[in-house]
């Protein structure tokens, strides 16, 4: 969090800059089935974030080290494509990355079934197509959509949803300009399905209050993403879309 | 990358369809797939274009870099083209440092590119010996289903022809379009059955030989080659399939034509 | 990194024990391991401090270097965290190129660290848009018995309270002690045996499951979270935890406050 | 290419700068067995150029991921020795390299009998030693013979040869000044003895009747080179040279 | 060496800028079992440098193509910590530290019992945490410690040693200022107890006769530090020490 | 790299002939493989040499850089010398990052050349402060027949010995002949049967054990010394070794001589 202080982010009548109320997320698109070549793929638009994902597998693990006896390693890459972003990122070793897919391969092995397939593994691709703060979260949705596209069984499907605060002020879905200036960013993978969080992360500056409004911020729209993710699935499945 | 065994059976079975003029999707030996193209599709990139060809998803993005110019060259912008071919287009891609693949595919474009000329390379030039701007084509392809090669320099061709120089956010003036004074095309071969068919998909590829990759530009004038993978063929096939390629060419300039202006 | 199944009989134990509200180590439930900090103990750093936290052991050297500030902040130092799980540590870990774990592990002491604005950057500036201090923290772990966020995290705020800016090695006057403002404090807590437990041993991590590590400032206010590895947790939970991270969160603030000053 | 157009690059009497006729090659020498440890090898010089090549194999093709069950491998490394250009290369990772190596592999899994080596790998290793245009053809000519010394059957010798445009003549073998300053540059990895066409790049700019004119000349000269490689095996085989 | 020879490295009366005597090591410090998760550990202290050494094994090697058959392979990584110097030191890759490494293996595979595991492999992870001139040689001195430590049935102990010469006299231990400013280094790796030498550099510029006396001060200065090294093991075994 | 078991066979072979002063090659115990060199053999490089010692092939070229000067040595150039054992050298050698094996001989012959003194370091400064002449030495290692340290060092002193400095394509002057004051020679001495032997071949070192290698100057004083390998040796040892090191230095120095003067 930039949290310099001397960037008005709220106007006068409470609403925000982009005239969203501090509990609106921004608008959320998914489609199914936009990778043709893969198991399982999703695109998600979340505000002017854009992401897509491919699901391969499960395939046999290999390099045979990578194996698990009992169960499936969950392999991701987040990446961010060198357009994402205003200024170009270089392709190649990146620490931001590494650690996203680190949390986001360990989220998912807390909710695919996969102990369904011991010494096999399964690839989550995400691709960052367009950056404008709450990318790890698109990414996620557009995971969880395009394992279910492949088939994969999971407990329920984690959607990524992120509240933050501003100008002393907790509020829904920071976009870009509340995540440079603000003071806090809280992402969470949630499953509404059953309450539980599979991914969280947090910086800058939260009160216990705060973060518990934060929170319940995140549970709400976790569940109306949830409702968009589903309704996209059915129209794929029915021939519906596009 | 592990390499299976190709079934002799694929190759059999394409040899068969070769024999009786036909192919395993149906189209003619010089009929292409349908090919959807989209510009000014990506949010944060100063130019962009999406292709969609058959089952081969490639997204290109342009952004400009202010540089101090080469010191031999002090008038002179710069262009950089690269291909990634990540995990997330196929099964077969592995993560890793560029494979040769995606370093030949990003080479290929970027001659094309370079060599018709299309860009005026002095007009880039902000102040000499100091600041010019290099033009970065990333190829970012999703989806292989075969024949990246013509999806990726389609798309960065419009791409090009979307950009915008973005002089304002750098503060240097005001922004404007790119000047692209020309549309080299990539037309590209594939020896399947014995013969050469255009644009090949995944199982052709799968069974099939050599590749031939040709960029040609508005005057017909051929800009780049390239041969590529295990196969060898005469002068007599190349010049069979140069007359196919100066129509397709000109039919996908077309395209691009109707979708950038 | 080869991977071990797990043994099932550890996770029973482990089970078996927390029904009875035990703990492999005979610890109560939210009871640490024995903490030795010691500061200002290494040669050429410029602030250090080793910890022995139970079998882990952390040294945190912070080092200075004068830097062009960022175009975009120009009156602005930086603050650069990075840790090394080397093969030294354990014999799980090896060679090559920075793990995955050692990322997250810099990056979450990173951010407990520069969101709590113990460090002025602006404080930090030579001469504005020309030099000033780029404050980097090396993590460097030596023995890794469990629980290494913690034991890292202690060391690195140690670390920087011990921190001489060394002036007059790049001649820009004398000497002086790094302001450090606050001392935000890191507490992880993992799921062992079904339920919660402050300070796992590396026989709860490996028969454990998802891991939370919370860092409080001064105040109490939260200044970085972190879910890792394999489990969840729900909101309720959370809320336990957070009230045990701010009596250990002090305990810890105490000691550090007991060895700088 | 570079085509600026306004250097000078053919004399008035239409000879090209350095002498040579349109239709000229540089001069080309070449000798065989150079690398005693390798089990086949060769130099070339081919005007300024100099190039030498180690074969080694067949032999197992290790790891296994990178076997073919029924065929050989051609490994090929092409490497510029830093000192090799006028400017020192930094030793390491380089596209253009890479790019290379590709597509000479596969110019001689074209050519060589791979059938007959199922699971082995066989190793090209060209090293250029002096550049000044034409390398890759130079590493073409000079792997041929290395195969040849070491045995391998091929069902031909390839030979690198490549014409070029400047001040819009077509011309054989541009010189590095050629290179630089010309408009076209076509090389090209041509079997004699069948006449197939195994390696092919083009840069520039050539219409049909160009292009025709340039796969004759090489067409032309890679059979006098052609003959010079037979000369040099078989005056090694004969105990002949040095 | 710098050999720079403008920097007094001598007082008048004949001794060191530190006050020692031209024979006289700086003072070392062993402790042993410093890294509870190894198999063996030590840290010594000699003069300002500092190294920890933990020894893991011998254990399977793999991947499986380093193994030796009929023997351990000894896998040294010797690396410096970024704050062990005056600048800052990069992480990763290091020409230097790859070459030390390197013969500190080669001297310990010279020198343990490696034809009682075959196929095994015996990793020595050297870190140094303060570099104050000689720091190769306390990486040796703490392997053999950790060695030890760790039940690995050697030859002998190796101790680190070093003389060199500054002012054109030949002195034992040089310290920083006499390693940067001084005429040549001889760093040595001896078994006392046996008189073999397992390892040696030598850089600068000596006569035969002061490479003599420079090997004679390093034999007797190990025999010194191998009572050290022993009486820290012995402390550690009785419960002595700490 | 694939290590083998060296066969017991050859060990005792080597043993055998070495009981009876005999070695496989036929040579005597201190007697050199033929040695050919020649200079001023590169077209592109600054200064080069080739050497062929018995079935070694090394070939090494010098190019200069100019270069800021370090800020603690503003009036001084620099030398860098690396190796590269790449697979076209033997078909042990693996394509990859420079192995420890090329690392190592790079350093060696570095060491040597920059121990005996024989560059001024200040005579190849331009402007204080402001550029200076680095010297840049590359070991071009194509066929590994045994002892490459010494080939490698010959090819690389006289490569220098031979060198132009390439002032006029920098712009800064007329081309000159480097000076170099000294001759720094390499001599390697390897275990073979239980004996130490002078230059041992490909046979030799892979059933043989520990090796040494030892600079030596023009005045007989010694510049750098290397101890490789497995094995130990005595002080004593070293001394009779030493001996025969001083003969064969002086007379590849006088076959530099004899060819770049």
């Amino acid at each position: 969090m930039g949290g310099y202080g001397d960037v008005k982010l709220l106007n006068d009548d409470g609403s925000r800059l982009d005239g969203r109320a501090i509990d609106e997320s921004r608008p959320v698109e998914v489609k199914v089935g936009v990778i043709p070549v893969a198991d399982g793929s999703a695109w998600v638009k979340h505000g002017l974030n854009e992401a897509v994902c491919a699901v391969y597998g499960p395939m046999e693990a290999h390099p045979r080290k990578i194996q698990l006896q009992d169960q499936a390693v969950i392999d991701v890459r987040y990446n961010m494509a060198p357009f994402s972003t205003s200024d170009r990122i270089r392709p190649g070793f990146n620490r931001r990355s590494r650690e996203i897919s680190k949390v986001t391969a360990e989220a998912f092995a807390s909710t695919v079934m996969v102990e369904r397939y011991p010494r096999s593994k399964i690839r989550i691709e995400i691709e960052i197509l367009s950056a404008e703060a709450g990318t790890r979260c698109v990414g996620i949705t557009a995971a969880s959509v395009a394992l279910a596209d492949a088939g994969i069984p999971m407990r329920g499907m984690i959607v990524g949803v992120a509240s933050g605060k501003i100008e002393d002020t907790v509020v829904l879905d920071l976009d870009k300009a509340e995540d440079n200036y603000g003071q806090a960013d809280l992402p969470m993978g949630i499953m509404p399905t059953t309450g539980e969080i599979a991914f969280m992360q947090m910086d800058g500056d939260l009160s216990m209050d705060e973060l518990q409004q934060a929170i319940d911020y995140n549970f709400t729209a976790a569940a109306e993403i949830h409702d968009i993710m589903e309704a996209a699935l059915r129209a794929h499945y029915d021939g519906g879309d596009e | 990358m592990a390499k299976q065994v190709v079934p002799q059976l694929l190759r059999q079975h394409l040899a068969n369809l070769a024999d009786d003029d036909e192919r395993i999707s149906g189209r003619g030996q010089w009929q292409g797939r349908d090919v959807v193209l989209e510009v000014d599709c990506l949010y944060n990139a100063d130019g962009s274009a999406k292709v969609v060809w058959g089952d081969t998803v490639v997204y290109v993005g342009v952004k400009f870099e202010l540089k101090e110019p080469y010191s031999d060259r002090p008038t002179s912008g710069s262009l950089m083209c690269g291909a990634d071919l990540r995990p997330v287009a196929h099964r077969k891609y592995e993560p890793g440092p560029p494979s040769p693949e995606s370093i030949e595919l990003g080479r290929v474009v970027d001659r094309g590119i370079r060599e018709s000329g299309c860009i005026d390379m002095n007009a880039l030039c902000i102040v000499p010996g100091e600041s010019a701007w290099m033009v970065i084509i990333d190829i970012h392809v999703i989806s292989d289903g075969g024949n990246i090669f013509d999806a990726a320099g389609l798309a960065a061709i419009a791409a090009l022809r979307n950009a915008t120089v973005p002089a304002s956010r750098y503060d240097v003036g005001e922004d404007y379009k790119l000047a692209v004074a020309l549309t080299p095309i990539i037309c590209t071969f594939t020896r399947v059955g014995g013969r050469y068919v255009y644009d090949a998909d995944e199982e052709e590829e799968l069974g099939g030989a050599e590749r031939l990759s040709i960029t040609l530009g508005d005057n017909g004038s051929m800009h780049s080659m390239q041969k590529g993978l295990k196969g060898t063929f005469t002068a007599a096939e190349l010049s069979e399939i140069l007359d196919v390629c100066k129509t397709r060419c000109s039919e996908l300039r077309d395209l691009v034509d109707s979708k950038v202006e």
